[in-house]
Formats: structure tokens, C-alpha cells, sequence
């Protein structure tokens, strides 16, 4: 890429490290540049330190990388924790009222809460007042700059103050500035892109998908789901819930689908956990319902805020008894959209519960997205029972025998038909039975949705030289680190390439097979102790990886690490 | 006009003498009298002997976990507010395990209409102590006497409940007229029945409440004072009151949301294109 | 000689201006001046800004489960009646998530204090709603405002609650005697804490539950007076009490076990041999 | 087997089944016969069928029988349905005055209830009388009987009142037995034996190991191992307590295993979703506690009362994140009791939670089992800090890090040192962190438990010749079922041999390729749809079974249908 600007702001929660960290990110999409973001905050609400990271360049960018260019200290921590990180012609752009920057690093000080305080009567807003230091630095227009602030702040009073602080910043920065950087972005096209964190992706295609109902619990790091969805319900027609636990919220959304409204839920790891009673519910059932685990570094409480692909072999097997589910990985923003459109369509069509799984990493990344096209989703309510029939209510069987396993649903008040559910083994009427020959059939016949939904599942995305010595193994949020890893990879010395999963059940044993065939090493790459993905792979087609590459400490994988541990491995 | 034929449904499978054949029929009783068609109620049900009701009568059924009616016919209900919605379960099912819910749904005055088989006793698992156990009932699982008895009447009066009421499988008219009524409540009805249990509980027997229980209707009490009906709650001994103890008239939770006023949410269109000003937003 | 000193913790991550500082003192305080050691204090605490209490001091401690407190501290209890056991959590944890452990720890009256930080408001998630919002408290979660209130107090008094406190945040002193009279108390003793939440809360600050707080102490309210307690929980407006609302005398869960009796379980031997008797039995 | 007696008790749930088949049963025990019993039952308290199976040997009887050799039918459905199982040499009990057998069985009526209400003025003996008859038949001792029975109904009215009950149906029989059957039970041995079922092994199990305190939901079929347990609870010195719901169960028995007792919970899979949470809780904060699943047919409610394997592959994934568990599954009484007792062990050492795993099969059947020697009980509780250490209490770290991952444990008020258990990522001290080193230090630790713990686990058993053309694999209840079938396969001209785990995991992988080795052709036999273990095994050791037998109508396995299908798969 010409241009890779990576800025980083830093500081401690309380001082907007995320406002000022959206608004650059913000900024440098709407010049056209592709942008990547992520965050990093701790369990608390004031104080400690957090820090969010951009990335923005005129390629596709789909992960942080660990050199930064430019940092934005709003605190000493910032500063003492992140300075080695500064790449050798960044610089770091600091308070030169409170914080020492010390020798080695370039760096542009600036009274940032005076200043703020000056401008906008609050030391708060200190965090803009960087941010437009580090906007003239990279060249941007102040112009242009103001707008973004403005749209942030809105048009009250902290509108205007913002984008004044922002401008001082600008300005003091010019005024000061001895360095300037190598790399300078330029407008990569004028076309407008979104920016959207995997949360709000996954909101907009559940409401795209017709989702007209939500019970959710909150928890990190799923609850702006729920709070999206909220504060758009009364404009979009739908009911958001806040309950007393996940228990209620799961069966509440089962309610709600066997009457027939598209519903989900949100939650995380622990929650999740709550759920799976239900989860089985829904599968005996037969009622579709999307659950979306937002994946956080467990077990138990464990790291709260932060990431890990820990609940893979849990999703699959989760809830006693066997039954057919989904279970979906989006890798980005787009797949957040898309997969979750797909959920939707799934659970309709075959009557089942479908899980989706992310991560803290991708629920809380921001990423310029084309626009989502939405005359391309399409809402797919499976067999549904027509208006007027059965033409004799009495003879509507819910769980029919056929040969797909699949019933024609009919909900309650559709026609003079009752519709009858049960929890219990039941027969085609939904009435509870005993005998061996009907749970026996009924058994199969949710079995055989398997073999429908195997057809529906789409197989592993690949990327790189069609033949390489090392085939990365990967699934989920991790694509845009494993892209990166693979583009950059003939720069070590490494031929390397990719097959990455992001609809993992039921499991594309065949696309699989056909995408690992020709594969002379593999490593799985995991964001999890224990390789969950390369266990399934060796369960469903058999595949023994050469090697994993494992991350478990809460935080995201970069393709620095992921590179650094490569070359560990085959050295 | 609907009429007692079109509620027959399967043969139960209870044991003869028990209290919930009559509970069945003075709910057929009540859905007749209100001339409500089948297929526009649901029963929603959770587990125990109580929560296999609907098996035995026609509707749209729902039959859920033990302890998870209330969120079930919730979300039925905000769905689709044209049901009536009738949620369905034992003692154990719905201060036991279901105790969460039942707290919260009365506090939301979800408009549901709730029936709790009060047998004091976990019947379906064979006997064990449940929360409404009277004190010392001792059982396999409580081999000195089971604890404190949950007042679950007191609980909904004081977690905001709009409807509460003790109905008596042995008075089956007067149960009739009390779930009548708790259908006709715009908000959570709640409706717990004393039901014998002739195989598990020997101590509250059809005998032990018929001496014991009293119609409030006809009394002095009022049905409006929160007070009143607190102490009401109290009474438990020589005399039980049945009827309704508290009645209150506010908003229910499906009021608060302004959606729900423009029709049941299943018969909203789903349309992606209604999403596009949200895309915009993130320009 | 217990003193301040020997309860001295871990720097807390709360926000400054937080009301759960002054929970902390007065904690410390109470303990000390029940002299009490920290070795055999155990709290047991869950998840939320008041579930990382006991970080900050020094004693025993079990953080578990967002809403699991009550039973962790009731097994703990029962395993080593020797400890005090004291569960903290917040309101979210307590009335929401764990509503049901705590409509039933009351009522089985386990011997172990719970305090309750009552910001009405989840805060450690970041400001949605909580059980115990007050009506109209507008959040993202509840955009037309929050659901009817839960009658916390009330509703421990109505499940059989016997010991039955509220305390503030902004009267530590008052607070530290109530926690002292809830660890002397033999049974459940549920002591809500009005705490502000200046990042999460704007509604009801320090200042507004400052305004409305007036003690119990010194006034008729006759604390052993079942209606009494139950007319001032009701008491949320323009006054607040707060003390002790509710106390009664009856036996612990605990006393129901005789073999609690004879020593704490942990105390026990384990011996195998215990069992021959009980093989006999299957010949 | 020289004796081979196959009795069935069948009739209404109400009638007495249960006690009938029991008391003939525990007779044929007392014969010094080896006996098993198996139940069937509906969900439901009077009314529909119920049967109890009894099958007594001189030799090791492991299983029950498809054929039937004395039927005593105490209804008419009891005929209807089971006359087509009785023996061309068998015998239909049944009471003269209700019950219709027509012709094509030998058959005979007494009056049973008549003669119940003449002798115990109760036709609820009707079952007594008709359980006189059927020993009668088989020329068991009637003062034998007459003390099994009083042994039964205790000293009361109810005793003497059935042990005449039970002498009448036994006079009746002899007196118009024109029939007698071949088979003639004979006293094996003088030597006594217990007879009990896997929930009572299982409870026995706990108390010998120390268990002190129980917190558990009713859920059948797990019910019955609390009701034991409170029943002994003042004896032994425990305490049991019910409390509001499973979620409560779990956390009560991590509070008091926390405070240094041993502790346990027991459901079944509906009640274990509900655990799940807990059982990461556990995990993390490194609380040993015993899990008890009771396998019944899922998914969601199911069939009650009714047996399945389809709880594994959730036990050993359940919980988000990643953490050390032990699951264990009981072939039979004798490992119920032994498995339990390792299960605190093992949780004790590793300070992990253990998950024993049985199902409705094993949980009510009985059988008769050789003393358990008591001196070969040992309580293991692993590594405990001793009295007073720590020197100094300040220095006491919870969760030290060691090599094995084991970090010694010490109880509240044992010493002067508070412990400190956190859920979140924490330090040594137990305090929470937010590093990302602290963080990784810690999983590690903790999944290296795992290397101590594989050590612990037996391999498989094997039974049959070391070499076979067929080798079957299994897992926990079928052992008796699978024994059977390798010891009559040759007489249906198969030759087979068995490899059949207890112990499941961690996945004793060493011993269990040395065991399958030299097979080859493997097939699982499991109660479940989607073959979980075989699963296991190709995760575990890459293992491809060639083929299945599968069972899931809620019914157990049996020798018969393993041979039937296992024929059709080799046909
Ligand atoms: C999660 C879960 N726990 C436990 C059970 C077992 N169970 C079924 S019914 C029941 C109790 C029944 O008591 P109650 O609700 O009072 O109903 P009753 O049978 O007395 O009518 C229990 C504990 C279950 N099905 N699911
Ligand atoms: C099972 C589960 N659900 C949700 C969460 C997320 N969560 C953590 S704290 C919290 C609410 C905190 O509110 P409260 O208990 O009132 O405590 P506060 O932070 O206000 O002190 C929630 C929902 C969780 N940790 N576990
Ligand atoms: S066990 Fe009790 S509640 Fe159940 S059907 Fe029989 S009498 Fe009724
Ligand atoms: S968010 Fe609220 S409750 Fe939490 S520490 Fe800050 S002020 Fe206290
Ligand atoms: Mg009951
Ligand atoms: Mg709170």
C-alpha cells in the first residue's frame, strides 16, 4: 500500500480515548482510505488504560498493525506503555503541561487541556484537541476535520466547541510541527464508504433480515447489539427487551418465534452458558432463533473486555441430547452483515437454532465497509403453512414426517389451525409420547435437516499462491490478520497461503477437503489455548494440522504475532 | 359459538382423584363462557403434572421448560398481543425454578394470565418438598421438615402485582369465574390454585383445604387496598381466603412500547430496505 | 487488636466520586469494630462495580458469578458456620440476575449478611436499566424508560425476610452500624445501600438521595412490626427511609440441620468405614 | 450359564411393579445368584405401562434378556404387549378374574386381586401374590421368600400382611403348576451379595469418599441419589439440601467446596445446561466439585424417564473458555461406586471439577455386586497447605504457579491466611488482573493440570479374544449389554471382541491406541444418534470407526439388538 498510517490513542478510560480514536478513524474513511480499528479497554469505567488503534491505508486493510506512526498520549501511562511501539519517523503527540515524552522518540507537545479548556471550556476535551494535532501531522483537511467533529459532537453546544479544540489542535500542530511523517494519506477515491464496528453490523442485518423482537441480557461484549437495536426499534417497528437474565431472554425470543417474529439474542461466553437449556428448547421445537455470542476471554469472568475464540467446541456440542443447529463465524464487518441475514434464513428455513459467533475483537473493530447492497437480502421464511390452510384445522400436524425434516410451520391465530409445541418427545401433532417407534422417527427426521443445511453452508474462503509450502488454518474474526500475514509473507521468506472458515456447522466437510487438499503444512491459528477449529478439522474430515499458533491472553492476533510465531515454527 | 366439545383434547394422564382434572375443566369452563375460539389462545406450560394441561384441552400450545413458562408467553405475547395468553405450571416450576421470572413478570405486568397448580409439592419428581411446602412437610429430600413457606402471594402483591388471586380445585365454578376475570385483566394475572395431590401430599388434602378455604367475595374485603390484600396474604391455618386478594389497574409492559400500538408485530412487513438510513448513518 | 490497618486492600478501580467508597469504609469499619479478624470473614461477591469490593480490603474472598453470590455464601455457610460470611453484589446482580437465590435465601433465612449497592443502574455494563431504575429512567436498553421499580425491601419482608435494612452510601456511619447489626443478626440480613453512580446514574445522585434520606432511628417505626415495615417500604419519593425496616427472630437454616450442631462440616472426619453399615443394608 | 432365569413384572404405574420386581430380585440375590434388573417407566404417576426386567445366572449376568421366562402381567395391557416376548418354554402369570391371555403361551390365572384383599385385605398386594406365584415356579424356598418380603414392607402391618400375601400366590402356583419351567434356579454360592442400583452406588460412592455436603435439584433419573443422601444425612454427618433451582446447586456446593468440604451435585441434562456456568466457575477459580449427570433422552424435556449416551460430547465441552475437567462414566454399580470415589479424588488433586457421567439405564437398574472393600477406600485431597503455613498469612498465594499447575489449596480459617478464589483472570494472590502475561501464565498453568490428570485415567477395558475379525467400542452403561454379545457372538458365527471406556477424559489416548491396535473392524455401539464417542476417538487418536450401532428411542441396549444389527452391518 502507498499509504498505512497506524495512530494509536491512548489513555485512561473516562478520557475519550474512544471518542477521539472513532472520530480519527472516522476522519480518514470518509477521505476513501480503507480503515481498520480496534480497542482495547479494561473492566472499569474510569481510570486504568485503554487504547484504540487505527489503521488506514489505500488497500484493503483488515488488521492493526503493531507499529504505530503516530500516538496520541493522553495520560504518562500512554506514554511510558506504548512509546516502544512508536515506529522510527512517528511521532507522539502529547500534553506538555503533565507528561514527559523523555528522549528517542520524536514528539509534539501541546497544552491539550488547556488548550481544551480554552476552546471548550472543558479539560475533557483534551482528547480533540490531540486528535486535530494528529490530523494536520498526516496533512488531513481542517475543513473537512471540523464536519467529522461536528457530526460527532452534534449540533448542541459541544458541537461547535469540539471542532474549535480540533482546530486549535490543527493549528498548534502546523505551527509546531519540526517533522512531519513519510507517510502522508491522499484521498484514495471520493467515494463515500461506511464505517461500522462488528456490533453494528450484525444489528443492521438482523433488522435488514426482518429481526422484530430482541431479549437480551447485557453483557460485554455484546450489549451495544441490544442497544443499537433499541434506540431504532420505535423507527423500524420493533420490541427490544431488557429482562431479568439470559434465561428469560432466550425463552422470551422462543415465545416470540413459535408466534412467529423473527428474534435474537445477544450475549456473551457466561450468558451464553444461561442459554443452552434453551438452546435445546429451540431444537426440540423446532423454532428458529438466532443467538449471538459475542466471544470474551474466559473461562468464567475471566478478561471481560477482552478477546478469545474460546467457545467454539461449546457452541457445537452445547445443550444435552442431539440436535441440528447452525453455527457461524463472521471474519469481518461484511460477513457480520451477510451471515447474520443468513442466520435468519436458516433458522427459518430449517426450524432451527443458529448461533453465531464473535469476538470481542470483531464486535468492538471498526472497519470502512462498501455499502451493503439490500437488494441482495433476501428474506426466506422456509415453509411456511398458506393462508387458509390446513383446509381441516384439526388436521395440521406441526412436526410432520417428511423427507427434508423439515415441517411447514404455521403460527398461532394464521389460520383456525392450533398450533401445538412441545418441549417433550411429542408425535406430528406435537402431543407427548412414550413409545420408542415415534421418538425413534422423530429422532431422524430432525436429524435430516442436517442434510439440507450441509448444502446451505458455504466452504472456507482461500487466499494467497494456489500451491505454498505452509496453508494457514483459520476461522472467524481472525481473516484480516491471516490475509495480512499472507501478502506479507514472501517479505520473510515464507510461502504461505490460507483457508479460512467463517460458516463452520454443519461443517463443509467436502469444500474443505477440496480447499486443504493440496496442502503440504498446516497451522491452525486460534485465538485459544487448545486449537478448538483444528480438533473440529480432525473430527469432520479427518485433517491432522502440522502445527498450531495459539493466542490466549485476551488480546486480538496481529499479524506481527502470527508472523513472529510462523517463523518460530519453521525455523 | 364455541362451546365445551371444542375444548376436548387428549386423555390425561393424572392420577384419579387428583385436583387438576377439575383445574381443566374450569378452564375449559372459563374459555367457553368467554367465547374465546381455540386457536386463538395459547397455553404456554412449563414441566411437572400441572404443566401437561394442555395436552388435555385444544389451543396453541407452547409447552416449554420446567420453571420457563413466564418468559416463553411473554415473548409470545409481544408478538402477538391478539392471543390470550394463558401461561400454565406447578408450584415448583413457578416459585422454584421459575422464581426469577415470576418475580420480574408480575413487576412488568406483562398481560398474561397466570395459573399456578399449587399442590404444594413437587408431584411429577415424586414427592419432593417445594416452596410452598408447608413448614415441617417432610419428604425424601427434607427428611426434617421443609423450610419457611413462600408466601408467593404476599411476593407478586409486593413486586407490583395487578391481579392476585387463590383459586380452589374444589371449587371449580368459582375457579372458573376467578380465571374469567384474570383473562379479562389488561396486565399479569395471577392465579394460584390449591390442588390436591393424592399420591404425594397427604397433609393438605382436598379435605385439609375444603375446611379451610373461604370465598373473600362477599366479605368485607377490598379488592383495591394493597394493605388489606397484604394482610389477606397472611392468612394461612385455619382459614384460607380465595378469591381475588388484590386488584390494580396500570399499564402493561406491551403498553410501553409505542410498535406494538400499530398492530401485532407478526403481521409487520419485513422489508431490508427500511435498513438503508441506517447505512447512511455510518457514512 | 483488629484495626483499620489489617483491612487495608488493593487499590480500587472505581471511579472517583463513586458512592462504593464509602460502602468500603464503612465495611472496614464495622468489621473492626466487631473486631473481627480478617481470616475469618469470607465475602463472597459478584459481578459488577460493587461485586469488586472485597479486592479492596482484606479477608476471605469468593467473587463468583454475576447473581450467584447468595448461594456460593449459603454453601460456605453451611460448610463452615464458623466464618462470617458477608455477600455483596449490586443491584443488577442481586434483583436481576440473582432475583431468584434471593427471593429464596430469604426465605430459608441462611445466616449471612447481603449487602446490596443499589445505584439503580447496571454500571460495570455501562448504564442500562436495572430492576431497580426508578420509573421513566431513560437508558439505552430503555429508551421509553424503565419498567415499574422492584420493591426490593418489600419484597424481602413479604418472602420472609428477617432482618430487612437500608442504608446510604452518603451516611457511612449509619451504614457501618447497620452492617454491624446485620452481622450480629442471626439469619439473613439484607442491608440495601443507596449508592450514587456519578458516571452512570444523573437521576438519583448523591445529592437527591441526600435531599430524600431521613433515618428511622428516632422516629415510632416499631422494627419488629410486620405491616409497619411493609407501609414504609413503600416509602420512595419525596422521603426515603433508611435503617433497619424489619426484624424478627426465628431460626436459621442452618439450626435445621442437626449435624450443624455438632461442629462445623469441615471439621468432620471423613472415614470410609462410616459406610459399611449402609452396604449391609443392600445384602 | 447354567441357571438363566428371565422374569418381568409389567402392569400400570400405581401397581406395584417397582416393589414386585425389586423383592423378586433382591430373593434371587439373596440365592446367591448374580442378578440385574432393569426398569422401565412413564412419566407419569398412576395409569400407563410400566415393566422391571429381572434376570438372575449362576454366572456374571451383565444385562437383561429380550426373551422372558415368567411374565407376571398385573394388567391386561402388560399381556397384550409382552406375551410375544415370553419363552416357548415360559409362563404368563396373570389374575384369573381381569385379565385375558388367550392362547399360544402357557399361562397362570390366579385371583390375584382377590387373594390380596383375603390375605393383606388390600388388592395393592395384588403384586405380592402374584410374585409368590412366580417363585413358586421356579421352586424358590417360601420361607426365604416370606423373610425377603417382610425385609420389604418392615415389621408393620404391611410386613406380615405381604409375606402372607406373597405365601398364598405362592401355594396357589404350586398347587396348579402344571407347567414348571426348565430353568430351576439353584444356590450358587451361600455367600451373600449386595444388590443395588447405579444411583445408590453412586451415593454410597460420595459418603465413602468423605462427601459432606449435597446440593441438588430434583431431576430424574438422578433424583433418587439426593433422596439417598438426605436420607443418611444425620448418620453420616452431611448435609443435603434442595434448594430453588440447579443454578443455585452448583454455586452452593462451589461456596462449600470453596470452604474445604467435599461436595456434589447430581441432575440430569436439563438440569446440567443449567450448571454450566458454574461448572466454568470451577474451572476458574480451581474449586474441586462433583457433577453428576444422569443421562435420560434429550433434547430439552425428552423423554423423561428414559435412557441415552447423548450428553457427551456437551460434558466435555460444556462452559465458554477453556479449562481442565475430568469426565467419568460408570460401566456398571461396581464402577458407579468406585468412579464416584475417584471423582473426588481426582477433583481434590487437580482441583478441577469432575463430571460423572450415567444415564437413566444404569441409575435404576440393579444389580448384584461383591462387597465394596472399604479399606481400599483412600481419600486423596490432594495438596493442602499444611497447619500453619503460611508462615506469614500475607504471603499465601491461592493460585502459585508450579509446574504441575497444581497450586496447594487452603481452606478459609484453616491458618491465619485469607483465600482468595476470583472468577476473573487473577494473579497468584487471587486478585483480578488485566495483563496480558498474568493472564496467559494462568491458563497455562491451569491447562497443564491436564498432563498430571491423564496419568490418572485408565485405559479401556477389553473383553473377547486379543484378535477378531469385528472389535466393538463403547462406553460407560453397555459394558454388561457389550460383554454379553462377545460372549454369544460365536455362536452366531461372528467372531468379536471388545474395547469399552469408563474413563473418558482427559482422553487416556495411549492406552487406548495399544487397545485398538490390532482391530479391525470397529464399530461403536452408542445410545445416542450422531455417534459422539466414536467422535471422540477420532479427535482423541484418529481413529475411524467402520460403522455404527446406534440406539435413541429412549430404550437401553441390548445384547439382542447389538447382535441384530451387528449381523445386518456384517451381512
Ligand atoms: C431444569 C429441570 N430441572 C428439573 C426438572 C425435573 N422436574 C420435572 S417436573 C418437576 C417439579 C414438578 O413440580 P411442580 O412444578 O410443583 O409440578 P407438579 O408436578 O407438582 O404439578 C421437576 C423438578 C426438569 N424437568 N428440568
Ligand atoms: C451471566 C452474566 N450476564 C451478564 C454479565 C455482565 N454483567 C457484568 S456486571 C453486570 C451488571 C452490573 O450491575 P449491578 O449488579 O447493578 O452492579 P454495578 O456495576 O451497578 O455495581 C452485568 C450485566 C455477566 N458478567 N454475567
Ligand atoms: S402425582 Fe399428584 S399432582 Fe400428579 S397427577 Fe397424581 S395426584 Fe395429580
Ligand atoms: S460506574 Fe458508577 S458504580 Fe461504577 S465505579 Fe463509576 S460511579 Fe461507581
Ligand atoms: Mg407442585
Ligand atoms: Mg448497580
Amino acid at each position: 500500500m502507498a499509504v498505512d498510517i497506524n495512530i494509536m490513542v491512548g489513555g485512561e478510560a473516562g478520557q475519550g480515548v474512544q471518542a477521539a480514536g472513532f472520530i480519527i478513524a472516522k476522519a480518514l474513511a470518509r477521505y476513501g482510505l480503507s480503515v481498520f480499528a480496534d480497542q482495547d479497554y479494561e473492566s472499569r469505567v474510569r481510570g486504568g488504560h485503554n487504547f484504540f488503534r487505527i489503521r488506514a491505508g489505500d488497500g484493503k486493510v483488515g488488521a492493526i498493525s503493531e507499529e504505530v506512526d503516530i500516538l496520541l498520549a493522553l495520560d504518562q501511562l500512554s506514554v511510558d506503555l506504548h512509546k516502544g511501539e512508536v515506529s522510527s519517523d512517528g511521532v507522539i503527540i502529547f500534553d506538555s503541561d503533565k507528561t514527559n515524552v523523555g528522549p528517542g522518540k520524536r514528539a509534539l507537545g501541546l497544552p491539550l487541556e488547556r488548550t481544551a479548556i480554552e476552546t471548550a471550556k472543558n479539560k475533557q476535551s483534551a482528547n480533540t484537541v490531540a486528535l486535530g494535532a494528529a490530523m494536520a501531522v498526516i496533512g488531513y483537511d481542517v475543513a473537512a476535520l471540523k464536519s467529522v467533529v461536528l457530526d460527532y459532537f452534534g449540533t448542541g453546544e459541544s458541537g461547535p466547541a469540539n471542532a474549535d479544540a480540533a482546530a486549535r489542535g490543527y493549528e498548534a500542530s502546523r505551527a509546531g510541527s519540526r517533522w512531519g511523517i513519510a507517510k502522508q494519506a491522499s484521498p484514495a477515491s471520493a467515494q463515500k464508504r461506511m464505517m461500522l464496528n462488528g456490533n453494528e453490523a450484525i444489528a443492521v442485518g438482523a433488522l435488514a433480515a426482518g429481526c422484530k423482537f430482541v431479549s437480551a441480557y447485557p453483557m460485554t461484549p455484546s450489549t451495544t447489539i441490544m442497544e443499537y437495536m433499541a434506540g431504532k426499534a420505535d423507527e423500524l417497528g420493533i420490541v427490544v427487551v431488557q429482562p431479568e437474565d439470559e434465561i428469560s431472554a432466550i425463552n422470551m425470543i422462543i415465545g416470540a418465534a413459535y408466534a412467529g417474529v423473527r428474534s435474537m439474542t445477544a450475549t456473551s461466553g457466561g450468558g451464553f452458558c444461561l442459554m443452552v437449556e434453551g438452546l435445546g428448547l429451540a431444537g426440540m421445537t423446532e423454532t428458529p432463533i438466532v443467538v449471538l455470542n459475542a466471544q470474551r476471554a474466559g473461562p468464567a469472568i475471566g478478561l471481560p473486555t477482552r478477546t478469545e475464540q474460546g467457545d467454539l467446541l461449546f457452541a457445537l456440542h452445547a445443550s444435552h441430547g442431539d440436535f441440528p443447529r447452525v453455527v457461524l463465524a463472521p471474519a469481518n464487518v461484511e460477513d457480520a452483515f451477510w451471515l447474520t441475514v443468513k442466520a435468519f434464513n436458516l433458522a427459518d428455513e430449517y426450524q432451527v437454532p443458529v448461533i453465531v459467533l464473535t469476538d470481542q475483537y470483531l464486535a468492538s473493530s471498526y472497519a470502512t465497509a462498501e455499502g451493503f447492497d439490500l437488494s441482495k437480502v433476501q428474506i426466506k421464511r422456509g415453509q411456511l403453512l398458506s393462508e387458509g390452510d390446513p383446509s381441516k384445522p384439526e388436521h395440521y400436524k406441526r412436526y410432520e414426517i417428511t423427507a427434508s425434516g423439515i415441517s411447514p410451520r404455521a403460527f398461532p391465530m394464521q389460520s383456525a389451525a392450533p398450533v401445538v409445541a412441545d418441549s417433550d418427545e411429542h408425535n406430528e401433532e406435537g402431543h407427548m409420547i412414550e413409545d420408542a417407534e415415534t421418538r425413534a422417527a422423530m429422532m431422524m427426521k430432525r436429524q435430516r435437516k442436517l442434510e439440507g443445511l450441509k448444502k446451505e453452508i458455504s466452504g472456507p474462503r482461500t487466499h494467497g499462491p494456489p500451491q505454498a509450502d505452509i496453508t494457514l488454518v483459520g476461522w472467524g474474526s481472525t481473516l484480516g490478520a491471516l490475509r495480512e500475514v499472507v501478502d506479507t509473507a514472501a517479505q520473510h521468506g515464507l510461502s504461505v497461503n490460507l483457508v479460512h472458515f467463517a460458516e463452520i456447522w454443519p461443517f463443509p466437510t467436502e469444500a474443505a477437503n477440496m480447499a486443504l487438499r493440496g496442502a503440504r503444512r498446516t497451522f491452525a491459528v486460534e485465538g485459544n489455548p487448545t486449537a478448538q477449529f483444528a480438533r473440529v478439522l480432525r473430527t469432520e474430515m479427518g485433517h491432522q494440522v502440522s502445527g498450531a499458533i495459539l493466542k490466549f491472553d485476551g488480546r486480538p492476533l496481529t499479524p506481527a504475532y502470527i508472523l513472529a510465531q510462523l517463523r518460530k515454527e519453521v525455523a | 359459538m364455541v362451546n365445551i366439545a371444542d375444548y376436548a383434547g387428549g386423555q390425561p394422564a393424572w392420577c384419579p382423584g387428583c385436583g387438576n382434572f377439575a383445574i381443566l375443566n374450569a378452564m375449559k369452563k372459563a374459555l367457553v363462557d368467554l367465547a374465546l375460539e381455540p386457536h386463538k389462545v395459547l397455553m404456554v406450560s412449563g414441566i411437572g403434572q400441572a404443566g401437561k394441561l394442555p395436552h388435555y384441552t385444544k389451543g396453541n400450545v407452547l409447552n416449554v421448560l420446567h420453571g420457563r413458562t413466564l418468559p416463553a408467553a411473554a415473548g409470545a405475547k409481544i408478538a402477538n398481543p391478539g392471543l390470550t395468553v394463558i401461561a400454565v405450571g406447578g408450584d415448583g416450576d413457578g416459585y422454584g425454578e421459575g422464581g426469577n421470572h415470576f418475580l420480574h413478570s408480575v413487576r412488568r405486568n406483562h398481560d398474561i394470565t397466570y395459573l399456578v397448580h399449587n399442590n404444594q409439592v413437587y408431584a411429577l419428581t415424586k414427592g419432593q418438598a417445594s416452596p410452598t411446602s408447608d413448614v415441617g412437610f417432610v419428604s425424601k429430600t427434607t427428611p426434617h421438615g421443609a423450610s419457611t413457606m413462600l408466601n408467593s402471594l404476599a411476593v407478586a402483591i409486593a413486586a407490583g402485582g395487578t391481579f392476585v388471586a387463590r383459586g380452589f380445585s374444589g371449587d371449580p365454578d368459582h375457579l372458573a369465574e376467578l380465571i374469567k376475570s384474570g383473562i379479562r385483566h389488561r396486565g399479569f394475572a395471577l392465579i394460584e390454585v390449591l390442588q390436591p395431590c393424592v399420591s404425594f401430599n397427604h397433609r393438605n388434602t382436598n379435605a385439609w383445604y375444603k375446611e379451610r378455604a373461604y370465598k373473600l367475595e362477599g366479605t368485607s374485603h377490598q379488592a383495591g387496598d394493597r394493605f388489606a390484600a397484604m394482610q389477606k396474604s397472611q392468612e394461612w391455618g385455619d382459614r384460607i381466603p380465595i378469591g381475588v386478594l388484590y386488584r390494580q389497574e396500570r399499564p402493561t409492559f406491551e403498553d410501553e412500547f409505542p410498535v406494538l400500538a400499530k398492530g401485532p408485530l407478526v403481521k409487520q412487513a419485513m422489508d431490508p430496505a427500511q435498513v438503508s438510513a441506517l447505512l447512511d448513518e455510518f457514512m
